[in-house]
């Protein structure tokens, strides 16, 4: 099956000034996001894992338009029109574009106004998006109600009356009824409880598969990226280091950061080596990243070549769709 | 530490030359006239001669030439005249300042302390009955307006008990201190009363926030004793804020001063201020304005310079 | 048995009173550390995790009472009954940070901003050590020197901003440690932290157990880091114990509906992506407004009439007890000494 | 000169002294048993520097350490010779010769001479607010070209040893009381300073004059000490020294009672001397003294008060004597004029009196056909608590009339508001006059009212006798020609006279003996202070 | 299933737990006394406050005048109730007024930072180096005495304390997901700013608004004390004190200045316990 890309990301960098003194002086740049490119394909599940700082949430606002790229491009390609590069539209297109796209956050206790009701949530993006008069609307948001295993008498109550996996049930509902193509589920279930995470899991994989969503799925957890995810892009400081299939990644990962990320995942699994692969040292400040592979200060196989040399992420050899970002794995050229 | 007091310093500069432009600019926005409080209006004469009377004050020159020529004189430390009565701004200055730092002093000491003392008190065992005292005073303090307790104090203490001096600073004969501290303790005590509670309030409330925090747990975790964990692990947190707040409370130390100035016959800045703002007497004005936004100001830097000290966050920041 | 008990919990039971309302924040809770043993509890947040752990040492919040039950520190054979001890009183003290040391969830709010870290840790030396301060700082360095910070002389000056959450997690270790306690109790120790920083950090704790012979009560919600890191398992749920065994015992072979949902619910790598995770349902209940009977109740797949009642405690061998009416048939009665070691009631 | 003395009743400054309830150290006693203690009623005085001793009401010290060419008694009518030994009057009264005392010294020890009484009279020809001099000097030959600067020398000012000869262009009666109440001042020391800027010259911080005492010691805005000039050219004083203290109004009572104050001028607050005169040991004296409260109204600005019946019936509705009695304890009068009856020459008995009755107010204001919905704008711009106290006392019966009221009080370009912009329709005004002829100034053709807020009401009748009066120097056809303006004031009620105030004077004649003369405290007056004296 | 909670339960239930603030209570029932009394003040007494009644000077208190009189023979209680009136509504309306002006510039400063919130924050720096009562003093020296004036005059010194507040909320809140998320689908900012965030940021405002009306009735009485106020002619209770400048009225005629400085006591005390009450209800830390 020939796939169809939906969305394309190049060379996309966003750098924030780091601001000191009293007349605000520029002294150096964040850089949360650092040439990343990648595409993604119609229906998959896009998956970024990575340590807390890395750039992930960045990313995922710049791909929703919350944040503006400092620069790169991103292409769109949008079922009606065809392929957009999404930062340079006007203001009316890209108004048509966040309709298109459309962001599930970590945090499900702040996603919620608390001062407004839940129906009143969903109706707001509606509204904006003129989609449907009072009655109508008010169909739409009957529909995902149910549609999110919600019963819908309690559309009229306030955010604080449902408990967390409930929020970013409706959280998830209200991406939706704007009817986007696709989602970025930023961590959404990190703050939730164990005991619930699997309803909001499994919902998205429902969702999916009813709507043909097309997912970029970001957590720190590389399990849950794991199961949701069909193609995984692992970043460090800003960067992708390396970039495969799903169950190709946790068993053949090529890069040491990804080696050592999957083994530090703990698992109730008492047949597996625990911890064999202790990182050393803490993630490098992103506003002077180490020179090299900004990886080389923490690797155990770090070479001299590794401290001058920026990798760049390039095919594995003798494997398709595997891309890594080392000097110690034989790469292909493209 | 050194850099980042200099740094403060620079920072303030814009904010020092703002504000003297915003005086100046919004003393010129006034309609009024200094020469009226010269000679009574019914009294003037059809031929008087207003424009030599304004060249003497200098009022007709162009805004920015009086501005910059003002300001220019200002550095030089020349702080002109005053329209009223002629007098050396800098000699009155001179003559009212120690009297007001006097005062405003020993109510800032006064207050700091036992309003830091109590609040402490207080927020050790909250909910007790030392605390609701505690905290009535507060309540107290914060909303009797000064003058009113200020005569309060002088019909008690000074007409029936006659404990004390009605009011004034010094007398012919008296030179010391010690000769009229007995003039002091009223006043000070009276406009220290509300900021000492506000500080209590501020500091008890500042108390129970840090004594939530976590690092306090870990003290307790330590074994140490309760009255270390407050004194060592909370207070110096919990300060912070209050000094912060001594900071934002100093122009209403100021505001306090002058009506307390006033109350007591006290000779200092507040009573020339509301005497220039009765007498649209602009330098005047403008001058003391400045100074007390300035000395507000340094106030301000000091109070960096404390957090700073206190918390190491900032000093390296 | 030839492990030797060191710190016993019977009965505790802790609660909230705040206006009218009153939360039984642990109910009942009894469990036994054994010496240079991990003991694990697992369960989701608000279940009590952290407040039964205060209450061992009575630093619980303003609001917070042990209302019943005990707790028994025993050293050398000596039995200190924590329980009926002054709050803040000498002796309570002396059992804090010298017997019993704690490390907490969030190493960037439990260290105190204004304070250098060996200001901090060397408090804690002087304060059940009578050493010259002199000698305590050299302590204090040993331990951070240990524990991987570099440098560890120099950076003691360092205030606690200037650390990253690994290193000042560390150093949280390191306060804990330096009094050589027989019990470390430590509160979710790497959940605010990367997991690269969480693994190193679960391996140092690991090394301390075996070079001091330290106790471990470790509190986490991860099941893959009991797994990893426990000896014998709790999980608790509303405030009460609902599955006790060894870990292995608790986690292979789950007996109590929420455990066994609990380790099905979280994706592990390498599992089949088809496979549909088990989804709990509903959500934990308000703590002020608990149902009569099993607190689980109400998300249970299997939940029976007879759930209306809280049920009692079955032992169903090697020290694996549960508190569900699914296993009242399945108990094993070894009551060897007579005495059956009742959990619940 | 005369004064707004009403501005300065609500003076903050204030200072020390010394309550009741202080009884402390010994140096202070001492210096008080030996100094005569003197307040400073007037409440400005050197609050931060001295005021130049010819604007309006500057110090109250001034009389005591400085001297004029003459001096008037303390009637402020008839005058004698002072620094000048003797003064002689042309017969066309247009030239008015000097001789000066041989041998003046100033207090520096610099002799006094001619120059400085030029000097004295050029430079407050320029100087801006000598108020003092006004009218006065411009009558000196030569004062337009040497105000404007065409010429460097006063033309009608002419020196000759110890004699000092000015020449006038035109006759003006009170001449000799002008130029008894202007102080020459030391050209020695002032003689370089820029004109517009004398105020600023550090002389001021500690005056020397030629009068009897000299300043030894100032705090400003606390006191002054004075001690006996030893070169005094007249009677060497009895009081060596004398202790001058700043002392708010609130303080002076208090500081009666403690003794502490053997004289105090310028009482005008009605509570306070009613409470003076009852310490033992005190007593008040009634100063011969003009002090008017009135309402001008604005003629040109309202329509509203173009029917004299108006005017009138305001005045009806007003029931001034009760205001009097009540409020003021007798210490005022009823006013019908602007001379109070106490100058008995001047005061006219026989002008128009308008009397409480509401019931004619009404009366008069109907037919005026006066519309009642409109509010009467009454505006002050002194901001005490006794004008606010009287403002509301006129609202009250205004309205019990049933006019209504807006009481607004003026603040800034007073003279913008007052005279240009002018909108109100009567306007209070309280101001003390040195002589009858002061008080009824503002009827006289170069009044800022009558340029302008009076404009187009020409009269005349008061002008001729206005210009008549300045030049007369006859004290009877004075006396006759103030009366009969002040009638046609009562009749045309430009100005609705309120009441005069008394002024008082507080001595301790348990410890102090004066000569017993007491003047307007405004103006400079023999007061015989070589004759006062400290008993025991 | 718990009942459907709508905004008015939310409102009950915070009343419920306000109730149980027992010194809140308090505080509102002065509030409410002393306002109702100064609103009906023509219920409560005959006299009107400007009714000079020459023959009655100075009267101590009596059955007849129920706080006496004062200088001009008016009824002390009946100006106290009618200066009531109007310096309620000044320190009202002036907190109202900072309490817009803070809000409006602390949102849109909190909210785009940048060159506005920086501009706006040195603003607030220079004004909050001037002590208010001087800024006040020097306005009211240009502006002229007016009620009106004064109540732009203490909004236009006073927002500092609000622009704090709602900029530190904004601050915080714009980065709330729930932000990010109106934007996420393209609302508009100002929709977002006022819509959104503001009433998320408003409640401590209120108690803001509560604490600050105490400190401009404060403000008002001394202005008036010194006399600097409204224009002394209308009835205030700072302009009822201004007479206690004088020591004689200090101590011959204590009901001129003791009963009208105990009423503004006594309301500024009620206010306060309210507004501590109404942030003890909203932040239980504090
Ligand atoms: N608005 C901002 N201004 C400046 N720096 C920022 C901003 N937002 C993020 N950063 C910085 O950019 C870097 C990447 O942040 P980002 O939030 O994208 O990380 P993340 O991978 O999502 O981390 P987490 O797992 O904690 O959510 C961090 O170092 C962060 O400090
Ligand atoms: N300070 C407190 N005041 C009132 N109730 C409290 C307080 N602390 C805890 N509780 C109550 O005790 C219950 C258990 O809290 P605890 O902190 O022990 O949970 P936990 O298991 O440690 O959760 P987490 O994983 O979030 O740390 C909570 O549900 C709460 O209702
Ligand atoms: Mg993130
Ligand atoms: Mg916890
Ligand atoms: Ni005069």
């Amino acid at each position: 099956m020939e796939k169809e890309i939906k969305l394309e990301i190049k060379e996309l960098k966003k750098y924030y000034p780091v601001l000191k003194g009293a007349f605000k002086k520029v002294v150096g740049q964040v850089k949360a996001v650092d040439g990343v490119s990648f595409s993604v394909n119609k229906g998959e599940t896009f998956g970024i894992v990575g340590e807390s700082g890395c750039g992930k949430t960045t990313l995922g606002k710049c791909l929703v338009n919350l944040q503006n790229p400092s620069s790169g491009e991103l292409l769109y390609n949008d079922t009606e029109t065809g392929v957009k590069n999404a930062l340079n539209l006007s203001k009316k297109e890209s108004f048509k574009m966040r309709k298109k796209i459309q962001i599930v956050f970590q945090d499900p206790y702040s996603s919620l106004n608390p001062l407004k009701t839940v129906y009143s949530a969903f109706e707001e993006p509606l509204k904006i998006h003129k989609m449907g008069d009072k009655s109508k609307r008010k169909k739409i948001i009957t529909e995902i109600f149910e549609l999110i295993n919600l019963k819908p008498e309690f559309m009229h109550r306030y955010p604080h009356e449902f408990s967390g996996g409930q929020r970013q049930r409706i959280c998830i509902a209200r991406a939706l009824c704007i009817e986007p193509e696709i989602i970025i589920c930023d961590e959404p279930v990190s703050s939730l409880d164990v005991s619930v995470q699997a309803q909001i899991l499994n919902l998205l994989k429902d969702l999916q598969e009813q709507k043909e969503l097309t997912y970029i799925f970001i957590a720190h957890d590389l399990s849950i990226v794991e199961y949701m995810s069909d193609r995984i892009a692992v970043m460090y400081l800003g960067k992708i280091v390396e970039l495969a299939d799903a169950k190709l990644l946790y068993k053949t990962c090529k890069h040491p950061y990804t080696e050592a990320l999957v083994s530090a995942i703990p698992t109730p699994d008492f047949d597996k080596e625990p911890i064999r692969n202790v990182m050393k040292g803490d993630l490098p400040s992103p506003i002077n990243p180490p020179n090299g592979c900004s990886f080389h200060t923490r690797c155990p196989l770090a070479e001299e070549r590794c401290k001058i040399e920026e990798p760049n992420l390039k095919r594995v050899k003798g494997s398709e769709n595997h891309y890594v970002a080392c000097h110690l794995v034989s790469t292909v050229e493209e | 530490m050194l850099s980042y007091f200099i740094k403060r310093l620079l920072a303030v500069i814009p904010i020092l030359v703002l504000t003297s432009i915003i005086v100046f600019a919004g003393l010129q926005l006034a309609p009024g006239d200094p020469l009226t409080h010269l000679i009574d209006p019914m009294e003037m004469t059809a031929d008087f001669d207003r424009e030599a009377l304004e060249e003497e004050y200098g009022l007709n020159d162009p805004i920015y030439v009086q501005y910059f020529s003002w300001a220019g004189s200002l550095i030089q430390g020349e702080l002109g005249y005053s329209l009223v009565n002629g007098a050396k701004i800098s000699d009155v200055i001179f003559r009212r300042l120690p009297a007001t730092f006097e005062l405003a002093g020993a109510a800032l000491f006064i207050s700091s302390i036992l309003g830091i003392l109590l609040g402490l008190i207080s927020s050790i065992k909250p909910n007790s009955s030392i605390d609701y005292f505690g905290q009535g005073f507060g309540v107290l303090g914060v909303s009797i307006p000064d003058f009113f307790l200020g005569i309060c104090a002088i019909q008690i203490f000074a007409v029936t008990l006659g404990w004390f001096p009605v009011g004034g600073r010094l007398e012919y004969g008296t030179e010391g201190f010690l000769d009229r501290a007995d003039h002091l303790i009223m006043p000070a005590l009276i406009l220290g009363f509300s900021l000492t509670a506000a500080v209590m309030r501020f500091t008890r409330g500042s108390m129970l926030d840090i004594l939530n925090k976590d690092y306090i747990k870990t003290a307790r975790s330590k074994g140490i004793p309760e009255r270390v964990v407050y004194a060592k692990h909370a207070l110096r947190n919990a300060l912070m804020p209050v000094v912060l707040i001594l900071m934002f409370r100093l122009p209403f130390l100021v505001g306090g001063t002058i009506v307390i100035e006033r109350v007591f016959n006290w000779p200092g800045m507040g009573s020339m201020i509301i005497e220039a703002v009765t007498g649209n007497d602009y330098p005047v004005i403008m001058v003391t304005t400045l100074l007390v936004s300035y000395v507000i100001l340094l106030a301000s830097l000091l109070v960096d310079l404390i957090t700073a000290l206190l918390d190491p966050r900032v000093r390296f920041e | 048995m030839s492990e030797q008990t060191i710190l016993k919990v019977k009965n505790l039971q802790t609660q909230f009173t705040s206006g009218n309302k009153t939360v039984n924040a642990v109910n009942n809770v009894s469990f036994s550390l054994k010496s240079k043993k991990t003991l694990g509890i697992v369960g989701e947040s608000g279940c009590g995790k952290s407040v039964t752990v205060h209450s061992i040492t009575q630093l619980l919040p303003p609001l917070g009472k042990i209302t019943d039950g005990k707790v028994t520190y025993i050293k050398n054979g000596n039995e200190i009954e924590l329980s009926g001890l002054k709050k803040q009183g000498r002796q309570m003290r002396s059992i804090r940070g010298k017997e019993i040391g704690m490390i907490f969830q969030d190493p960037n709010t439990s260290l105190n901003p204004v304070y250098t870290i060996g200001n901090q840790i060397v408090e804690n030396i002087l304060q059940h050590e009578k050493i010259t301060k002199k000698h305590a700082i050299e302590k204090a360095a040993d331990m951070l020197n240990s524990l991987g910070i570099p440098m560890a002389h120099t950076r003691m000056n360092d205030y606690p901003h200037q650390f990253s959450g690994g290193m000042k997690q560390r150093v949280g270790i390191a306060m804990a440690m330096v009094s050589n306690p027989s019990i470390l109790i430590a509160d979710e120790p790497t959940t605010a932290l990367d997991v690269t920083i969480q693994s190193q950090i679960l391996e140092l704790m690991k090394r301390i157990q075996e070079d001091y012979g330290t106790s471990i009560i470790f509190i986490t919600h991860n099941l893959g880091i009991v797994a990893n890191m426990a000896d014998e398992l709790a999980v608790m749920y509303m405030g009460k114990i609902v599955e006790y065994g060894s870990t292995r015992q608790v986690l292979t072979s789950p007996k109590h509906p929420y455990t066994e949902a609990l380790l099905q619910s979280v994706p592990f790598v390498g599992m089949d992506k088809e496979k549909r995770l088990k989804s709990i349902k509903g959500s934990t209940p308000d703590p002020s407004s608990l149902p009569e009977g099993c607190s689980f109740a109400s998300r249970c797949e299997f939940a029976t009439e007879e759930c209306k009642v809280f049920p009692n405690e079955f032992h169903l061998g090697d020290g694996h007890h549960v508190k569900c009416w699914l296993y009242k048939d399945k108990e094993v009665s070894i009551k060897k000494d007579g005495k059956r070691d009742k959990i619940g009631n | 000169a005369c004064s707004n003395d009403e501005k300065v009743t609500n003076e903050t400054d204030s200072l020390d002294n010394e309550s009741s309830n202080d009884n402390s150290n010994d140096a202070k006693t001492e210096a008080s048993n030996e100094a005569l203690l003197v307040g400073d009623g007037n409440g400005e005085v050197f609050g931060e520097t001295f005021r130049t001793f010819w604007v309006d009401n500057p110090n109250g010290i001034e009389y005591w350490i400085n001297r004029g060419l003459l001096k008037r008694d303390a009637d402020m009518k008839n005058v004698h010779e002072d620094l000048a030994a003797k003064y002689e009057v042309s017969d066309d009264e247009l030239t008015y010769t000097f001789t000066l005392k041989d041998v003046v010294k100033w207090h520096d020890g610099e002799e006094f001479t001619a120059e400085d009484v030029k000097w004295s009279i050029e430079t407050a020809i320029k100087f801006p607010t000598a108020v003092d001099t006004w009218y006065a000097f411009d009558a000196i030959k030569g004062y337009e070209a040497y105000k404007e600067g065409e010429v460097d020398n006063l033309e009608g000012v002419k020196i000759k040893g110890n004699t000092v000869s000015i020449e006038l262009r035109y006759p003006y009666g009170m001449f000799l009381q002008k130029i008894s109440n202007f102080d020459i001042l030391p050209k020695h020391l002032l003689g370089d300073a820029d004109i517009v800027k004398l105020q600023q010259d550090p002389y001021w911080k500690k005056p020397i004059g030629t009068g009897p005492y000299k300043i030894t010691e100032v705090k400003f805005g606390e006191y002054a000490v004075l001690e006996a000039f030893e070169d005094y050219d007249g009677p060497e004083p009895n009081v060596k020294k004398v202790l001058y203290q700043r002392i708010p109004e609130g303080k002076v009572l208090p500081k009666i009672q403690a003794k502490e104050l053997d004289y105090i001028g310028a009482l005008r607050n009605v509570d306070l001397v009613d409470q003076i005169s009852k310490v033992p040991g005190y007593k008040v004296h009634k100063v011969p003294q003009i002090y008017n409260r009135y309402f001008m109204v604005n003629m040109k600005g309202s329509q509203k008060l173009e029917d004299i019946k108006v005017r009138q019936a305001i005045l009806h509705a007003i029931d001034r004597k009760t205001i009097v009695e009540e409020t003021f304890k007798g210490q005022a009068e009823v006013a019908d004029g602007h001379v109070p009856p106490s100058f008995a020459d001047e005061h006219n008995k026989n002008i128009e009196k308008y009397e409480y009755d509401p019931d004619k107010a009404v009366e008069l204001l109907e037919e005026a056909g006066f519309d009642f919905s409109q509010p009467l704008k009454i505006a002050y711009y002194y901001d005490n608590q006794e004008t606010v106290d009287l403002m509301n006392i006129v609202a009250f019966y205004l309205e019990e009339i049933g006019v209504k009221t807006e009481i607004s009080l003026l603040k800034g370009d007073l003279l913008e508001l007052i005279y240009h912009q002018a909108d109100y329709d009567i306007i209070y005004a309280a101001l003390s006059q040195p002589d009858p002829a002061s008080a009824i100034q503002s009827y006289s053709e170069g009044s800022l009212m009558f340029q302008t807020v009076w404009d187009g009401y020409q009269y005349d009748q008061v002008f001729s006798l206005q210009e008549e009066l300045a030049q007369t120097s006859d004290l009877e056809d004075r006396a006759r020609l103030i009366k009969e303006i002040d009638k046609i004031q009562a009749e045309s009620l430009y100005i609705l006279p309120f009441y005069h105030m008394n002024v008082y004077a507080a001595v301790n004649e348990s410890r102090l003996k004066t000569a017993g003369e007491y003047g307007n405290e405004w103006v400079d007056y023999k007061r015989h202070l070589e004759n006062w004296q400290l008993k025991n | 299933m718990k009942s459907v909670t709508t905004r008015s339960s939310i409102v009950q239930k915070q009343w419920s737990n306000l109730k149980r603030n027992r010194l809140a209570v308090f505080g509102l029932f002065i509030i409410v006394v002393l306002g109702l009394a100064t609103i009906f003040a023509d219920l409560l007494t005959s006299y009107s406050p400007n009714g000079v009644d020459l023959s009655n000077r100075v009267q101590p208190p009596s059955t007849e005048h129920f706080l006496g009189t004062d200088k001009l023979g008016r009824d002390v209680f009946s100006r106290v109730l009618y200066g009531g009136r109007l310096s309620i509504t000044i320190g009202l309306c002036g907190a109202l007024g900072a309490a817009f002006l803070g809000v409006i510039f602390g949102s849109i400063g909190g909210y785009f930072g940048g060159w506005v919130d920086r501009i706006l924050l040195r603003l607030s720096e220079v004004v909050m180096s001037f002590p208010a009562l001087v800024l006040i003093m020097i306005f009211i020296a240009i502006f002229g005495q007016d009620v009106f004036n004064l109540i732009i005059v203490f909004a236009v010194t006073g927002w500092i304390g609000e622009y704090r507040l709602v900029r530190g909320r904004f601050l915080s809140l714009k980065n709330e997901y729930f932000v990010e998320s109106c934007r996420a689908y393209g609302m508009s900012n100002l929709r977002i700013i006022f819509g959104q965030i503001l009433p998320n940021a408003i409640t401590p405002v209120i108690v803001s608004v509560t604490l600050a009306t105490a400190l401009y009735v404060i403000a008002e009485a001394g202005l008036g004390y010194l006399g600097l106020g409204v224009p002394p002619t209308t009835p205030t209770w700072g302009n009822i004190l201004n007479s206690a400048q004088s020591i004689d009225v200090v101590r011959e005629y204590w009901w001129l200045w003791l009963f009208p400085g105990s009423v503004i006591s006594l309301f500024v005390l009620g206010v306060n316990t309210f507004g501590d009450g109404l942030r003890d209800l909203i932040d239980p830390n504090q």
